[in-house]
C-alpha cells in the first residue's frame, strides 16, 4: 500500500538567486524526471530529514515536462537551510496537494487579472506560464507585480525577457519606495491596481502578504469587481497535507485539500481565523 | 557497544574549561593514561552543566556522566561551582530515587595542576561503570544502534 | 461560608472597590467546580460556589488577570497563599492589584476517591455531619468524609495563610507532623529496582497532556522549555521511556525550590500518577541537606537552590547516605 | 443468539489469545485500562477505561519513515511492518462508535495506511453498558449504549455471556469460539436493553439538546460572545484530547538519533499554542481561539463535512479528566442557547 506520508527523493539540479531571500529550485527525480504532474497552483511537502517538512507552492508551469520549481523565501528553520544548500543536495518531496486554480474551467476564455506582491507571485508563476502555453485558450492577461524594492522582485529576467515579450499580456511592475535606476512606476500594489482601473469583465487572481490581499480586494470592489471574479490562494501551518491532521483550517475547509486557491466570496461563509 | 563481549562503558566527562579541563590536557601532557571512551565536553564552568546535559548524555549512549569543576572556592566566576554542587547533589538524588544507579553519576573537582588526578579519577570511575554495565535504566532505544 | 464568601464578594463588586473577582463557578455535577472571573454581581450570586470540592487553585490566574490590570479580589485557601506569595516573590503578580481573601479549609474531596468505591451516577451530594450523603441513580451512598479527602489534604502542611488582606472563617496551624514524607520516606527505603519498578509503573501512564505543568503556579514561564522545538525534546508525547523520565525529572526540578507542594499537579493528572511525590522528594532532600525551607513562606528569601554556603555537602553524600543499594 | 457462561469467560479469553492477541479492560488501582490478556488477568466491567480505545488503531505515536543522510545524499527507508491480527474485547457502544468517526477521517482518500492496516487486522468486540454513570451522553449523539456496534456485540445478562457477530470478521472470531458457546433465546438479553434504558432515562445527560448544532450555524456559533467566558479557566493542556475518542489531530517531527533520522507522528492537540504556529505567525494566538477550534471541530465542522454526524461520542472522559471541568457538555448548553 502507498503511504501518502512517506516522500520520495528529489534532487536539487539547479538553484536560482532570485532576490536578497527569495531563491529558486529546479527540483528532479535522481533518475532526472519529474517526481509527479501538478495542476496550476497546486503545492507540495518539501524536507529535509532531521530540518523540517513544509508546503510550498510549485512555481514552475506543469506544461514544463522536465522539473520542478520552488521559489522560497528565507524565513524560516527549513528555509533558512534550503537557502543554504548547493547544487546536487537531495530533499524529499511529496504531492500534489490543494485545488489547483480552475484554468481549465472558470479561467477558459477570460480576460485575466493576476496581482501579486512581493513572493505572492511564486504560486501565480505557474499560472501565467500555463496561460502563456494555452495563450489562444483565453483572453488578455495583465499583470500587476509590486514588491519593496527593484532587488524585491522575483523572475524578474523572466518578466522582462519573456511575460513582457508575449503577445496579448501587459506587465505592470511597481516598487514601494524610489530607487535609483527604477524609472517605473512607484507605489503600493493595492493604490496601483485603482490607478490602472481595469475593466470588470475580468477575473482577478491575487496573491501576497495579507494585508496586501485586503486592500486590493477593497480597491477592486471599488472599481466593480465581485468577489466572485477574484481568487486567492492561502497558506496556514501544515503537517500532513492531506487535511488529516487538523490544523489548517479555516472553518470546515482545510487549506491543503480544500484550497489553497480560494473565490473570494467563499472565505466570506468562512471564520476570519486566518 | 560490545567488543568481544566485554563491556567498553561510553563515559561523558564536563570539564570546566578553567580547571578540570586544564587538568585533562596535563594528564595528557602527562602521559597519564585514562581510557578512551571517555569523552570530554569542555564548559565554560560547571554550573554552565544544565540537569538536562547530563540526561541527554545517558539519551545519547553515555553509560556514566562525572562533572569536573574547580575546587569549591576557586571558581573562576566566584561561585558557580558552589551552585553546581546543589544542583548536581539534587539531581542525583532524584535520579537515585527513581532507581537509576547512583554509581553512574559523579562530580568530581580536579584543578588545573591535578592531571594525575583525573586520570585516576577517569580510570575509577570507568572501573565502577564498567561493573555496573550498559545504561538501561536511562537509555532512549531509538539511539542505540 | 459559602454565603458569607458570596456576600462579601457582591459587596467588593457593587461597591467599586475591585472591578472583578476570582472565584469558582457552580458545574455540571455536584462535584465539580470551573475556576471563574466574576465581574458582574448577579452572576456571581447565582454561579458562585465554595464547598467540598472547591479545589483548584486561583493563584495562577492572577498572573494572566494582572497583565490586565484594574482592582480584583481573590479567595485564597491556606495552601494556595504559598503560591501566591511564591508568585509574588517572583514578580510575577502586582500585589497592589490584588485584595486577597483568606478563607478557611478543612480539606477538599476528591471524586475519584468516591468513584473508585465503585459509586456511579452522581446526581448528588450533601453533607451530614462528618459524612458525605452521595445521591446516585442507583440509589444513596454514605461515607465518611475523611475517607475520599484528596491525599494533598489527608497530609495538610498547614492550615495556616501565610498572606490575606482580609479573612472569612478561621486560620489555622502550621502543622509540622502532617506525615507528608511519609512516602517519599517508603520510597527512599527501597532497594533501587522497587523503586525503578515503582516508577516505571507510574510514569509510563504518562499521556504527555502537560496538565501538570499548565496548572502548576510555579510553572510560569513566558516560554517553557518543553515548548521549545530547538530544545530536542518532544513536547506532547513521550516516544521513549527515556522521554518519561526525562519530562518528569525535569518538570519537577525546575520547580524544585519554589514548589510549596500545593498538590495541584497530582490533582490534574487524568491518568493519576503521584506527580507530587517527586515534588515532595525535593523538597525533603532540601530540607535535609540545606536546612528547613518552605517555599511561599515568605516574599523575600533565597530558594536553597539560588543559594549556597561554602561548606556544603558534595553530592557524593548521595552515594554515602542510608538506603539500599 | 450465541452465549458463554462467565464462569467459561476465561476459557473464551484464553481461546481467542492462542490465536492473537487479546486485549481487555483490566482494573487498576487508578481506575481500568487496556492490558494484553495473559493466564490470570481479570476483565474489569468497569463503565469505561482511562484512555479511549483509539489507541489500537492511532496509537499515540508511531514510526512513519527513516531517513539517513549522507552527505548531499537521502535515503527513506520505509520501516512498516505486517500489522497482526488482534482483538479488542469490551469496548463500550461510545468507543465503538468513534472508530466510525476516526475512519471518516484516516480512510477517506488518500488512505491513511497506518490505521487502515490496523484497522483490517483488529477485531472490536464491544459489550453493552448495564451501569451508565452521569458523566454518559451518548444518548445525545444517537448512540444506543444497550446496542454497541462493532464487530461483534456482548452483553453480560444474568450469568452468561451473549454475543453476536455484525460482520465477517466478527463471525469467523465467533466461529473460533464455537466449541465454547451454545445457542441461546435473547429474553435475557432483551429484559437487559429494557432495564438499562429506564436507568438511562434517570441519567442527566442522555438527552442533552444537539439541535442547536444542525444546520449552517458556522458563523454563529463562531462568532458567539460565549467563547471568552467559556475559555476563560482553560489551561491550554492536551487533556480533553488525548483522553477523547474522537480526537484525530496529529503532528509530525523528525528525531535525529545520531545515526540516521526517524519521522514520527503523534497526537496532537489544538489546546497547545504552537499547534498553528508559523515561522511567521500563528492564526491561532489566544486560548480563546484555541478552545473554540477544539468544539467547533467536533460540533460544527465535522457535521458539516460528513453528514451531520458530530464529532463526539458523549463518553464522558473529558468530563471527568478536565482539571478545571470545563467541558463539551458546558458548552453544548451555554451555546444551545444563542438565539444571536
Amino acid at each position: 500500500m502507498t503511504e501518502c506520508l512517506i516522500p520520495v527523493i528529489g534532487v536539487v539540479t539547479d538553484i536560482r538567486i532570485d532576490t536578497p531571500d527569495v531563491k529558486t529550485f529546479r527540483v528532479v527525480t535522481p533518475d532526472g524526471k519529474k517526481a509527479f504532474e501538478h495542476k496550476p497552483g497546486q503545492c507540495a511537502m518539501l524536507s529535509i530529514p532531521g530540518v523540517g517538512e513544509a508546503m510550498f507552492s510549485i512555481t514552475s508551469s506543469p506544461t514544463n515536462t522536465e522539473f520542478m520549481e520552488f521559489s522560497i523565501k528565507k524565513c524560516g528553520c527549513l528555509t533558512t537551510w534550503l537557502h543554504a544548500m548547493e547544487v546536487g543536495q537531495q530533499v524529499t518531496i511529496r504531492g500534489p496537494y490543494g485545488n489547483p486554480f480552475p484554468v481549465d474551467t472558470t479561467f477558459k476564455g477570460k480576460d485575466l487579472l493576476f496581482i501579486a506582491g512581493g513572493i505572492g507571485l511564486a504560486p501565480l508563476r505557474s499560472v501565467i506560464n500555463y496561460v502563456r502555453h494555452y495563450r489562444d485558450q483565453y483572453g488578455k492577461v495583465d499583470i500587476v507585480y509590486g514588491s519593496r524594492s527593484m532587488d524585491d522582485l522575483v523572475d524578474y529576467k523572466e518578466i522582462i525577457d519573456e511575460w513582457m515579450t508575449t503577445e496579448g499580456v501587459n506587465v505592470h511592475l511597481t516598487i514601494d519606495r524610489e530607487q535609483e535606476g527604477w524609472d517605473g512606476h512607484v507605489g503600493f500594489v493595492p493604490n496601483y491596481v485603482k490607478e490602472l482601473g481595469f475593466d470588470v469583465n475580468k477575473t482577478a487572481i491575487i496573491c501576497g502578504p495579507p494585508i496586501m490581499i485586503k486592500f486590493t480586494l477593497a480597491g477592486l470592489q471599488e472599481l466593480g469587481f465581485n468577489k466572485t471574479q477574484v481568487f486567492t490562494t492561502m497558506e496556514l501551518r501544515m503537517k500532513c497535507g492531506v487535511g488529516k491532521c487538523g490544523r489548517c483550517n479555516i472553518g470546515n475547509k482545510y487549506v491543503c485539500k480544500d484550497g489553497p486557491v480560494f473565490r473570494c466570496d467563499q472565505l466570506d461563509e468562512l471564520p476570519n481565523e486566518y | 557497544m560490545q567488543v568481544n563481549n566485554e563491556f567498553k562503558p561510553t563515559i561523558v566527562a564536563f570539564c570546566c574549561n578553567w580547571c578540570s579541563y586544564a587538568g585533562a590536557d596535563l594528564a595528557g601532557t602527562n602521559r597519564a593514561a585514562y581510557p578512551a571512551d571517555v569523552k570530554i565536553i569542555r564548559v565554560p564552568c560547571s554550573c554552565r552543566v544544565n540537569p538536562m546535559f547530563i540526561l541527554r548524555a545517558f539519551q545519547r549512549g553515555a553509560d556514566g556522566v562525572i562533572l569536573c569543576g574547580c575546587h569549591p572556592g576557586d571558581c573562576h566566576y566566584t561561585s558557580g561551582n558552589y551552585y553546581a554542587r546543589r544542583r548536581m547533589t539534587m539531581l542525583f538524588s532524584m535520579l537515585d530515587y527513581l532507581g537509576i544507579e547512583r554509581e553512574r553519576t559523579r562530580v568530581e573537582w580536579v584543578s588545573a595542576a591535578e592531571g594525575a588526578k583525573f586520570a585516576a579519577t577517569m580510570n575509577e570511575f570507568v572501573a565502577t561503570v564498567t561493573k555496573l554495565g550498559e545504561n538501561k535504566r536511562l537509555e532512549d532505544l531509538r539511539c542505540k544502534n | 461560608m459559602q454565603e458569607l464568601m458570596k456576600k462579601r464578594a457582591v459587596e467588593l463588586l457593587s461597591t467599586g472597590n475591585v472591578d472583578r473577582v476570582i472565584g469558582w463557578k457552580r458545574g455540571e455535577f455536584a462535584y465539580d467546580c470551573t475556576p471563574a472571573v466574576f465581574t458582574d454581581a448577579k452572576d456571581l450570586w447565582e454561579n458562585f460556589v465554595y464547598d467540598d470540592f472547591s479545589a483548584p487553585n486561583l493563584s495562577k490566574y492572577l498572573v494572566a488577570e494582572c497583565k490586565k490590570g484594574g482592582k480584583m479580589a481573590v479567595f485564597l485557601k491556606p495552601c494556595d497563599t504559598y503560591s501566591f506569595n511564591q508568585l509574588q516573590k517572583e514578580h510575577r503578580i502586582k500585589r497592589e492589584l490584588i485584595y486577597v481573601i483568606g478563607i478557611e479549609c478543612n480539606g477538599k474531596a476528591d471524586v475519584d476517591k468516591i468513584k473508585v468505591k465503585g459509586v456511579d451516577g452522581i446526581i448528588g451530594i450533601a453533607t451530614e455531619g462528618a459524612n458525605f450523603v452521595v445521591e446516585t441513580i442507583y440509589g444513596n451512598e454514605t461515607m465518611p468524609k475523611y475517607e475520599v479527602m484528596a491525599e494533598r489534604c489527608l497530609t495538610c502542611k498547614s492550615k495556616k495563610h501565610m498572606v490575606y488582606d482580609e479573612l472569612i472563617g478561621e486560620t489555622g496551624d502550621v502543622n509540622p507532623d502532617s506525615g507528608r514524607f511519609d512516602m517519599v520516606a517508603k520510597l527512599e527505603a527501597m532497594t533501587p529496582d522497587e523503586r525503578f519498578a515503582f516508577w516505571r509503573g507510574e510514569l509510563s501512564r504518562c499521556i504527555r497532556c502537560n496538565a501538570c505543568r499548565n496548572v502548576c503556579p510555579a510553572c510560569t514561564c513566558e516560554q517553557c522549555v518543553f515548548d521549545n522545538p530547538n530544545s530536542g525534546i518532544q513536547q506532547k508525547v513521550a516516544v521513549t521511556s527515556f522521554e518519561e523520565n526525562m519530562f518528569h525529572i525535569i518538570r519537577a526540578y525546575h520547580v524544585a525550590g519554589r514548589c510549596t507542594d500545593c498538590g495541584e499537579c497530582s490533582r490534574v493528572c487524568p491518568q493519576s500518577i503521584p506527580l507530587h511525590l517527586l515534588n515532595r522528594k525535593f523538597i525533603k532532600d532540601m530540607n535535609e541537606l540545606y536546612g528547613e525551607y518552605q517555599a511561599g513562606e515568605d516574599t523575600t528569601s533565597r530558594a536553597p537552590l539560588t543559594n549556597y554556603t561554602l561548606d556544603d555537602c558534595e553530592p557524593s553524600i548521595v552515594h554515602e547516605r542510608g538506603g539500599k543499594a | 443468539m450465541k452465549k458463554i457462561a462467565l464462569s467459561k469467560l476465561n476459557d473464551f479469553f484464553a481461546a481467542i489469545a492462542a490465536e492473537e492477541k487479546l486485549y481487555l479492560p483490566v482494573d487498576g488501582e487508578k481506575g481500568a485500562d487496556y492490558k494484553l490478556w495473559e493466564e490470570g488477568v481479570t476483565y474489569s466491567r468497569a463503565l469505561n477505561t482511562n484512555r479511549s480505545a483509539k489507541d489500537f488503531f492511532f496509537p499515540q505515536t508511531e514510526n512513519i519513515v527513516d531517513f539517513k543522510r549522507e552527505g548531499k545524499t537521502i535515503e527513506v527507508i520505509d520501516t512498516r511492518t505486517e500489522t497482526e491480527d488482534f482483538v479488542v474485547f469490551g469496548v463500550r457502544a461510545c468507543d465503538a462508535r468513534s472508530f466510525t468517526i476516526l475512519d471518516k477521517v484516516f480512510l477517506v482518500d488518500p488512505v491513511d495506511s497506518f490505521y487502515a492496516a490496523r484497522r483490517a487486522h483488529g477485531t472490536i468486540v464491544t459489550v453493552a453498558c448495564t451501569r451508565p454513570g452521569e458523566t454518559c451522553f451518548c444518548g445525545a449523539f444517537g448512540i444506543d449504549m444497550t446496542a454497541p456496534e462493532g464487530d461483534v456485540s456482548t452483553w453480560i445478562a444474568e450469568d452468561a455471556l451473549w454475543l453476536t457477530a455484525n460482520t465477517q470478521k466478527g463471525e469467523a472470531l465467533l466461529a473460533k469460539v464455537a466449541s465454547l458457546t451454545e445457542e441461546g433465546d435473547t429474553s435475557a438479553v432483551d429484559a437487559q436493553k429494557e432495564a438499562v434504558k429506564e436507568i438511562a432515562k434517570k441519567l442527566p445527560l442522555q438527552n442533552l439538546p444537539t439541535e442547536a448544532f444542525k444546520g449552517n450555524v458556522l458563523l454563529e456559533k463562531f462568532n458567539s460572545a460565549k467563547w471568552p467566558e467559556l475559555s476563560k479557566a482553560c489551561l491550554g493542556c492536551g487533556t480533553c484530547t488525548f483522553v477523547c475518542p474522537t480526537c484525530q489531530c496529529y503532528d509530525i517531527f523528525d528525531f535525529d538519533t545520531g545515526h540516521g533520522i526517524k519521522r514520527a507522528r503523534c497526537w496532537d492537540s489544538c489546546m497547545y499554542s504552537d499547534f498553528t504556529k508559523m515561522a511567521h505567525g500563528n492564526s491561532r494566538n489566544s486560548q480563546v481561539e484555541r478552545f473554540r477550534q477544539r468544539f467547533m471541530h467536533k460540533l460544527v465542522y465535522f457535521p458539516m463535512n460528513n453528514g451531520g454526524e458530530f464529532g463526539c461520542v458523549g463518553c464522558g472522559r473529558c468530563l471527568s479528566k478536565c482539571p478545571i471541568n470545563m467541558n463539551i457538555v458546558k458548552v453544548m448548553k451555554s451555546l444551545g442557547g444563542d438565539a444571536e
